[in-house]
């Protein structure tokens, strides 16, 4: 067991937002995914206030041990997603995190005060990878927009607050501090690095849908355990670490870089069971590594 | 229709492949699944290579690949047979594996081809790599006419898959000269349901066709898909009612529901 | 024949800096390297005032579909470069860029100085993805330090000047527009990204005798090609594109994106000949859609 | 000293593996190399095969890997022998290649050996793997002393590639039990030349124990590299002057230039 914001917890894998849909998996899956359910707390996929349909397709593209999305946060709302998907999602055997998103820091308090209340609900993620149509600038990439919406939306719950950070920034380290002194809980890393891809057939149009898109997955893994550990020696927050995690072995590094949680999300696509793969596999590592030290004592 | 969506079950299997062959231009693989439900034609699963997946063109394959499967065989235990055209560098890897080599298979995955009322008569209707999916439902049909096309005579084979087919192809080296959609045009009528899957042009001249004569059709579709159950919302196909998810709500879809397949 | 900044060039492939020592491959080679040199123009590494020994080993760190380095910049510095590595790179059959780094804009004007008057130099690379000393800001990361940059060194020079830009920054089109503001010639990006390993042995500690390092080849194309796209939506310099290009595919992606120049890199540690055989293979892919559109108007 | 260097031809060969068998623990592999230049034993290639590299641990391997060659065969046309210990992704893969498959071949890239003097008798020290360069070097040097060190009886077969070897394995199941410098110490004179390769710590024992006993010795040194032509700087080795690059300046170097081996 071990802890997270006060939240008791099986193991340090959680998933990524917006990389497993728990209510779609257990159409495919049937209940089997209750009972092997493979993370120790669910993060659901980013909640807007409005509903939003997504980019038009092709949404994907498989780059060089990884993948671009350009997903565009499809979603229900936060009205549909408190009448349709937060019941189902309280019937997962571990802790929920809601992660949401404003295009204001009014409609992220808004997001919040939605959830404040929610007994369901076990902390929340704020997605700060967008642009505030208001200022233009990126809220995650800026460390005033942070700490100014850190500064709004605290006082509107006592659930922990997680702000996803983003690496499309010069200075995450001080991005992470400024949401520490405005009062965050705890900070996840990294989003998607910004990234695109030409169609193939050689006309120079880009071939997402969105035009640019994200990069995941083993490709980010060592931008990802840089800017852990920079964020660590910058802030004395709980992290949640993630980027092209496919092992038990990056899991640790993170761990070791200073994470408290480990997030899986592009390598599910692979493997809808590598959480608990995940989850295994550091075990067998920390068991290996105390023999060790123990051994090297005697 | 829960017979449609076979569940998978919530783990990848590690499946030898058993037989290896080609069949014209395209390549079939059979996997031996012994644990595996007996899926519904028009379900698909994801495969990739347990070995060397990865460090072909561009670093690729990395995310695994969907397939329908061409027909579930139950003799002492399953096998699962796909048929596959190579396209790219995941295609190309699984079609140089052989007996003796392993795959990862995630499924049955979406759902698949609902049954015709009794006073209807099933026509298929394929397009090349796009008749797999068939091959299975035809064997679970009364007396369905099969029609199928391909560009030409190395890519007819793919037809002794089938019991019964009438092909067609685009230079008229086998069968009808021209296209399976003209076949189809012949044999639709107010008891025809149609199940067709073949490369997006066909499928919408089968939408529209038979959208204009008000018969039913069920279309099985393709798109990019990095996951298969839902997790990723990168397979997104517009309906009448905005974007689903492929790999949830189909890959058999409703021909009413599309405005158009792109 | 293409020109760049009034530079003639047989085909648009170049070398990115520090991977690839023309001086070292013909000890290597001999001079079966002059013949068959497989770069448009020679980019040398950067060059500093003072001597540099690099970093303590290990120096790289194979990561899925790249490399992260941590070399350290080793250079003879700016007298041992001029006495011992000028007159032999000018002997090579192409143009010769001399990229240069300070760590105070003092050290940068040296650099340019001493250069611009040197006939044998063709253009000035600058790089500025090192801190200000001064400032303690990454000059390159932050578009006033860039600009003061560039005013204090566009005097001195009549020579084409080519900012180097990180990527590891917000809004690296900001950036590249300030550059050219204050009076660049063209733009070459990406350089690494910001990345680290940790040790294989699992107690934590880096790999990297640098600690941490740069991120290069083909997993950082999709970040290279979306940061070209932006640079080229802001500003109207010439641009090197550069990132994980290993055929020619990927550099006319590069070029489609608003690219004049594309510079290959880690490619060539894998083949030497990486450039010259991008450069067929982007001449046969022009050729071939000449033909089609031809086919299309016919 | 330009013997010591044998220059590489400006580009990767395409080479087919014409044997490839174990020799212990470790793996022969045989290239046909027709167009290369004979090397001077020391040097070395850097090897990748031409397809499926990468796609292993952690999508690696991706770079070409330092391989010294054992021997260089003439017969009708030159073949490289190689010696690989399957230690990670980059050995691996080149471990289960077999005749008719093809690697990608730089080389020969760094100095090699330089030879005694008349006056001087050769010894070569070999620790496991680390045998790989001497094999060849022994056929050219007259009446050598060989030395060669093995964990155990599973990897002391390699020993069987050199024409008249002493063996110590450290379990003691083949020849002396114990260190191959314990050989070594007893072997060295004012009139020897040792030429090492091996683990750093048994490189650092021969440099510690030439030094002081004022022997000149020639080690082949180890280190990551990426490229093996000097375009990198990856492979910086420590020596009393600073860093130099081992790919240019090595892997050959002279012990007396060292402060010690890690
Ligand atoms: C439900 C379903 C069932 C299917 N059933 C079958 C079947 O039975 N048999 C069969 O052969 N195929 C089937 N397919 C198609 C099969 O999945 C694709 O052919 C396969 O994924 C191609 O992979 P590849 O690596 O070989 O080619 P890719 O290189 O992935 O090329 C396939 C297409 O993807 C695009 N593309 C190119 N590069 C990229 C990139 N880097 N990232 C993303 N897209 C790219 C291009 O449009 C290209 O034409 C099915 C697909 C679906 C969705
Ligand atoms: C001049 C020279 C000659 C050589 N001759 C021979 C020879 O004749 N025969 C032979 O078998 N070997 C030889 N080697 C060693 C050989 O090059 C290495 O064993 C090989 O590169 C290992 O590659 P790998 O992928 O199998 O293992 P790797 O996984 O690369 O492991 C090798 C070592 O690299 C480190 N490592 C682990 N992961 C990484 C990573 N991601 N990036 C960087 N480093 C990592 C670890 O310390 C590990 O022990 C020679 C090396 C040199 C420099
Ligand atoms: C297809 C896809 C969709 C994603 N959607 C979201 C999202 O809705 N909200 C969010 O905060 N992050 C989202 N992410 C980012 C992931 O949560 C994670 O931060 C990132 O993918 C890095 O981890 P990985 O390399 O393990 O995938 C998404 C990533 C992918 C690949
Ligand atoms: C080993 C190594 C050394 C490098 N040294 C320099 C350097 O000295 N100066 C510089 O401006 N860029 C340097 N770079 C960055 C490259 O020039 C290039 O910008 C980057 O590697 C991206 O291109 P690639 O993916 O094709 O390698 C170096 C890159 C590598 C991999
Ligand atoms: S393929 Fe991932 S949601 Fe459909
Ligand atoms: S291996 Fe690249 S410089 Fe030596």
């Amino acid at each position: 067991m071990i802890e997270f914001c006060g939240i008791p917890l099986a193991h340090p894998i959680v998933n990524g937002s917006g990389t497993f849909d728990a209510i779609a998996a257990r159409r495919a899956f049937g209940d089997e995914l209750l009972e092997h359910f493979p993370f120790a707390a669910f993060v659901s996929k980013t909640v807007t206030v409005a509903p939003r349909g997504g980019n038009p397709p092709p949404r994907l593209w498989e780059a060089p041990a990884g993948l671009i999305n350009s997903i565009g946060l499809p979603n229900k709302g936060l009205d549909g997603y408190l009448a349709q998907d937060l019941p189902q999602l309280a019937e997962l055997p571990v802790p929920l995190v809601v992660n949401v998103m404003g295009f204001t820091r009014e409609e992220v308090a808004a997001l919040v005060d939605a959830f404040a209340g929610r007994p369901e609900v076990a902390a929340l993620e704020l997605n700060v990878s967008c642009p505030n149509v208001e200022t233009g600038l990126i809220m995650g990439a800026d460390r005033t927009e942070t700490a100014r919406l850190l500064e709004r939306v605290r006082p509107l719950t006592a659930k922990p607050l997680i702000v996803k950070l983003t690496p499309n920034t010069t200075d995450v380290g001080a991005v992470a501090a400024a949401a520490q002194s405005a009062g965050a809980d705890a900070v996840s890393l990294v989003n998607t690095l910004r990234g695109t891809a030409l169609h193939p057939r050689g006309d120079g149009t880009p071939w997402l849908g969105g035009r640019t898109g994200g990069v995941s997955g083993p490709a980010i893994r060592a931008v990802a355990l840089a800017q852990v550990a920079e964020v660590a020696a910058r802030t004395s927050l709980p992290i949640v670490g993630m980027g092209g995690v496919q092992s038990g072995r990056h899991a640790r590094d993170l761990l070791q870089a200073g994470a408290t949680l480990v997030g899986v999300g592009t390598e599910s696509f692979r493997d809808p069971l590598a959480g608990a793969r995940i989850a295994g596999e550091l075990a067998s590592l920390a068991s290996a590594r105390t023999r060790e030290i123990a051994a090297n004592r005697a | 229709m829960n017979e449609r969506r076979v569940l998978a079950p919530f783990a990848r299997r590690r499946l030898e492949i058993v037989e290896a062959r080609a069949v014209g231009a395209y390549r079939l693989l059979a996997a031996a699944d012994p644990e595996g439900p007996t899926p519904q034609p028009g379900q698909f699963y994801m495969l990739a290579a347990a070995e060397r997946w990865g460090a072909g063109e561009d670093e690729r394959p990395w995310l695994p690949r969907a397939f329908s499967f061409l027909r579930a065989r139950r003799r002492a235990e399953m096998v699962l047979e796909f048929l596959l055209e190579a396209v790219g560098p995941g295609t190309a890897r699984l079609a140089e594996l052989g007996p003796g080599d392993c795959i990862h298979v995630l499924g049955p995955l979406g759902v698949g081809f609902s049954p015709p009322d009794p006073w209807q008569r099933a026509v298929l209707c394929g397009g090349g790599i796009g008749v797999v999916p068939l091959a299975g439902w035809e064997g679970e049909l009364e007396h369905p006419t099969t029609l199928l096309g391909f560009r030409d005579a190395e890519h007819a084979p793919a037809a002794t898959l089938f019991a019964d087919p009438r092909v067609a192809t685009d230079d008229g080296s086998v069968g009808h000269h021209g296209l399976v959609t003209d076949l189809l045009t012949r044999e639709i009528d107010q008891r025809t349901v149609v199940y067709a899957c073949g490369p997006p042009p066909m499928l919408e001249a089968v939408r529209a066709l038979c959208g204009e004569r008000e018969v039913p059709a069920q279309l099985a579709l393709e798109t990019g898909m990095a996951c298969g159950y839902g997790a990723c919302f990168g397979c997104a196909v517009a309906t009448r009612e905005g974007y689903v998810r492929l790999c949830l709500e189909g890959p058999v879809m409703d021909a009413r529901t599309l405005e158009a397949v792109r």
